[in-house]
């Protein structure tokens, strides 16, 4: 094993038909437009910013308190507050334009055919790349339980959109489940060109002074590094289960939690939390996984891609 | 990097950054985000009580583990700041006379914005309650401003006993109100300011997430139609009609006249 | 509301027939059999202390690594390394008379036979005033799903085991489950006297230096703080689902974390990592729950349970 | 409290703690189990190193996070510790030869250790390998004590070029053999030991959880009948025959033969 130089290792990876100049995406609902953050940062530094979901109608959202600070956490319940698609099309996709990275749109609904409709409107927009489809956004009220928890309404859910657009679908699945093996599979099966995992971990806490549930939600999801033995699990198992790449996130602070992704089976990362402590964190974990490869003598980071799962079901680059 | 630290009361601590870039810029009601060592995800915001030099203070209290930490963090401490943040007061012209209205922790902002009345030659009045004495906190640092500064607490403890608001009564209205403190005191006082028609400037908290904008976790309710609000258009779904804006991005600072304290 | 004085606080609460002197109990696979923590705590400060679970046959559990820690939590992979029930009775039941505090036996097993064989000859031992059932070890290799998977499974566990002794039952339900109130219901119907809840959460890490699940087991259980909100949302949940006492834990460290388990339903709570940080967590916890129920001027611990779930299925002391 | 806070060698640190109960009782290959503030689910085990007066000192590299966390805390910094734990070596009779063989930071145990042969009058040989002269550390420290050290690495920057198994080639077998390092290392070491007869004692290392003896997470296989095992019986679904011991509590130290590498 020798080392390579660092300019000489492929960055780059695949999600379907396009190319993402590296591994490291920002997490729906953590980035906004990009437009915020480019007080502080540098968005160029990730390979792909993942857009707020947007829905049909516009949305007002959860009452707060919305946040709380959990153990090497954070709980939320935004309830995707979001203008709707009318509004996201005349006043935020003429901007897409000018975000100096690619971009992923991602869709909610609560209905087959809203999502079909709303990721149909996504499909062709500038520098938008691939559509992610939050059939697992563990906030919002839905009748019964969320599409992403079944696989037949996650396969439902793919079907239609693919129908519908040709960029391609990315479907991002939930940790709260007692097996995610099928859902990825029917997720695969209806044509989705990727799966990523995990969204955020249901979870609850109670404000004891005042004796009732701390958000306002009740309930809400939880990210950050708590989660993080739980999100890499369930890309080693979803790695196992389907051929198509991965996206893996949920508690990504560092190079290192990156590359765990990465070996499990992970095609790609994202970051969605740890922006909020570091804002540079995307150009340091890509960084890391480039330094990974060239350590090892590998000629691209795609090669490191589920090399610790030995039942990984992807294609290998090596 | 930490300068100093003290414990300015039981519980309460003042501490002090090398940060010269933000001491610099800074303006009232604006705040830093820290990030500490730890298993913390997110950031603590906290507002900047005062600015001199190279150094600006913070004063907090200990509410939980990430306070804690900080308030027992050793002077010299890396500390990682982003800042200044958010938006800050109106400043009325020369002459005009403005009330300050503070209760408790709600005196941060108030060091910055009264040396800035102080110069800008606006006659100034600062009100400082607190439902006991042993949460009133700053005072002094505000009268060696040179401000005149009121006291009231509820129980009596230090000051006239009752309500900031009832401090209000006493005198002839200011041309500008700004108030920061618990939400029940700035509900009252918004709602009495604006039924008087009195030009009022609320510094709003939230709990927060990402202190950047991005989250959309810190929201407080607007008039539809703010300028501060998201302006996304009203949900069908939706039977009550108001706009959410977020805190750490659009505020802290709103006119009373904006915020919606029924929503 | 009056400060009560902290005399005339009743801290004991009921698990089906069995008092116990206080709301903290030891977890399961925490404390051992009590006799090593001996030596640096006290273990009457607990009104009850859950054995390590015992299954039939002896068994050498998983490889090493069994354990690494997590953010705040801890990953273990133990696999029941134990005795099994003929030497525990031989040599360990013995001493369970010398315990300072109530003692909760705990069955782990692989078919519905064998909880019932185990549980059976758990009854009746000295200080022995519960029996619970591990129905939910994430990480045993079972043939399919574990048993606390499944309303069935779960339901033909309780129920083969009532048949077969006298003391109360206490069915121990898993996290890992799309949702846990149909679980709970099921161990409800079936005869149990009490549900106790959460055991560990299913996570991995990846060595990344060679390449390699750090656990030799692969797949482990999160424990700890970080779990804390998921596990409050299940006790949370649990407790609409069903009438019966629920023993809530994940992540306590403080009386302010039990009590957010009291306040959403719980009518004890356990306590497992914490243990390894500070071996006097078990006083500190009864003593701020005790305080807590002063403070709001009510006579007995057991007048919080419940009181921030305004759907609470339990019965309310208050 | 923390007393002392010194960098031995890039990414080495050798810390001292005020701990007279511990500094009093310990013996070589005891440990403690150290609380740190933060977001630690468990306690950081470490081998203390040297015991003077009232003070212990721990020598360890930066890991990971709690290591890091306590190797840039403050002198003055209270730490809750407990200990110490762990069995012991045994001693041999005065007159007797000793030979410690330690790996890189697996001199740990050697210091305590070390100072008690001398003064049992036992004749000891240290050798203390690393991969490279970097990873080498402690030995002016058992030299101080007046021990004699010879060093070895693999790539001949500092003391022989070779292992620590080939400077043992080099004289006479000793009526004990002492281990402590890396588990290849130690695999070799116990090995030659037992196949020679020579009896040899070898402190394990394993990833705690509970550092106390009740979660089982920390076990080594042992041949079954050791009095370190857990005494339960054979798994009948088990083909390979061992059992397995808690290394916090039954260990750390074991006698060569009685482990089980292959297990
Ligand atoms: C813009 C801005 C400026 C601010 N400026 C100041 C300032 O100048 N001074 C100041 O003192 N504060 C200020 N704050 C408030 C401060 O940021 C928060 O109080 C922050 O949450 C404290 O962090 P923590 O980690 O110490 O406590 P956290 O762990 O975040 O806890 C916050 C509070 O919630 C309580 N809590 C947490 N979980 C629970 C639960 N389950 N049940 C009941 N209670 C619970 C804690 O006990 C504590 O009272 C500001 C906040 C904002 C948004
Ligand atoms: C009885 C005993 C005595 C000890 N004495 C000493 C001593 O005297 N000196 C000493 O230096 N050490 C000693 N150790 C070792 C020390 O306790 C461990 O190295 C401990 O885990 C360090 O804790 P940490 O939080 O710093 O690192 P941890 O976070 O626990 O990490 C430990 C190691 O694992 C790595 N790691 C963690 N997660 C991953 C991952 N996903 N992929 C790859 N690598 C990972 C870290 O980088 C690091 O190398 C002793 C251990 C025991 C059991
Ligand atoms: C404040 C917040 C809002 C989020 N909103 C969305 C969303 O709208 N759509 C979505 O698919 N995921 C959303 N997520 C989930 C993240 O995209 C990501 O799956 C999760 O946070 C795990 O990654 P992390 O631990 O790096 O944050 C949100 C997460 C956070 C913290
Ligand atoms: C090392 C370890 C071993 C455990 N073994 C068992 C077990 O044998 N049976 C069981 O029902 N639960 C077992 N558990 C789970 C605990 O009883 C408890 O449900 C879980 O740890 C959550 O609580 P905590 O966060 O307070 O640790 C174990 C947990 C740990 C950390
Ligand atoms: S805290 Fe994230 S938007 Fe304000
Ligand atoms: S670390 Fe828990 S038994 Fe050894």
């Amino acid at each position: 094993m020798t080392e390579l130089a660092r300019e000489r290792i492929d960055p780059t990876t695949r999600i379907g038909k396009s190319e993402l100049k590296n591994f490291v995406i920002a997490a729906s609902g953590c980035y906004n437009r990009g437009a915020e953050f480019g007080r502080v940062t540098d968005v160029s530094a990730y390979g792909a910013i993942t857009l707020k979901s947007v829905t049909l109608q516009p949305r007002l959202g959860n009452g707060m308190p919305r946040v709380l600070p959990a153990p090497a956490g954070l709980l939320n319940a935004i309830g995707l507050q979001g203008p709707g698609i009318e509004h996201f099309l005349a006043h935020d996709a003429p901007h897409l334009r000018e975000v100096q990275t690619a971009v992923i749109a991602s869709v909610a609904g609560f209905s087959v055919a809203e999502f079909a409709e709303v990721a149909a409107r996504m499909d062709g927009l500038p520098n938008v790349v691939a559509i992610e489809l939050d059939v697992s956004c563990p906030n919002v009220d839905r009748e019964g339980e969320c599409f992403a928890a079944n696989p037949e309404s996650t396969a439902d859910v793919v079907r239609a959109v693919k129908a519908r657009v040709r960029l391609p679908v990315i479907a991002k699945l939930t940790p709260n489940v007692t097996d995610v093996k099928p859902i990825a599979r029917a997720a695969e099966s209806a044509g989705a060109d990727a799966i990523s995992l995990i969204n955020a971990v249901r979870g609850m806490a109670i404000d004891v002074a005042r004796s009732q549930p701390w958000l306002a939600n009740v309930s809400g999801g939880l990210t950050g590094p708590a989660i993080r033995p739980i999100a890499v699990l369930a890309v080693w198992e979803a790695a196992q289960a389907v051929r198509i790449p991965i996206i893996g996130m949920g508690g990504i602070e560092t190079g290192r939690d990156a590359l765990e992704f990465v070996l499990a089976g992970a095609s790609a990362v994202a970051i969605g939390t740890a922006n909020f402590r570091n804002p540079d964190v995307a150009a340091l974990v890509a960084d890391a996984l480039v330094d990974a490869a060239a350590e090892r003598g590998l000629t691209s980071v795609r090669a490191l891609v589920g090399s610790a799962n030995p039942s990984f079901a992807g294609e290998r680059s090596h | 990097m930490i300068t100093r630290r003290e414990c300015v009361a039981p519980g309460f601590w003042c501490v002090g950054f090398r940060a010269p870039r933000i001491a610099g810029a800074v303006r009232a009601a604006q705040y830093v985000a820290i990030d500490q060592p730890g298993r913390f995800a997110v950031r603590l915001p906290l507002g900047i009580w005062t600015a001199e030099g190279d150094e600006i203070t913070v004063l907090f209290r200990e509410w939980g583990e990430r306070t804690a930490q900080l308030a027992h963090s050793d002077i010299g401490t890396a500390v990682d700041l982003i800042g200044p943040l958010g938006n800050d007061f109106t400043i009325p012209a020369r002459g005009a006379r403005a009330t300050i209205v503070a209760g408790g922790l709600g005196v941060v902002p108030f060091w910055l914005l009264g040396k800035r009345l102080l110069a800008a030659d606006v006659q100034t009045r600062v009100v400082l309650g607190a439902r006991t004495a042993a949460l009133l906190v700053g005072a002094a640092e505000l009268r060696a401003l040179g401000l005149n500064v009121e006291l009231c607490t509820d129980d009596g403890t230090a000051g006239t006993r009752g309500s900031v608001l009832d401090a209000l009564d006493s005198e002839p209205p200011a041309d500008i109100v700004y108030g920061c403190g618990p939400p029940n005191m700035l509900r009252a006082l918004s709602k009495r300011c604006v039924a008087a028609n009195m030009p009022c400037e609320i510094s709003m908290e939230e709990t927060f997430g990402c202190s950047m904008g991005t989250c959309w976790g810190c929201v407080v309710p607007v008039r539809r139609g703010a300028k501060q609000g998201s302006g996304y258009p009203k949900a069908h779904a939706e039977s009550r009609d108001f706009d959410y804006s977020r805190v750490c991005f659009d505020g802290t600072v709103y006119a009373a006249a904006d915020l919606v304290w029924s929503a």
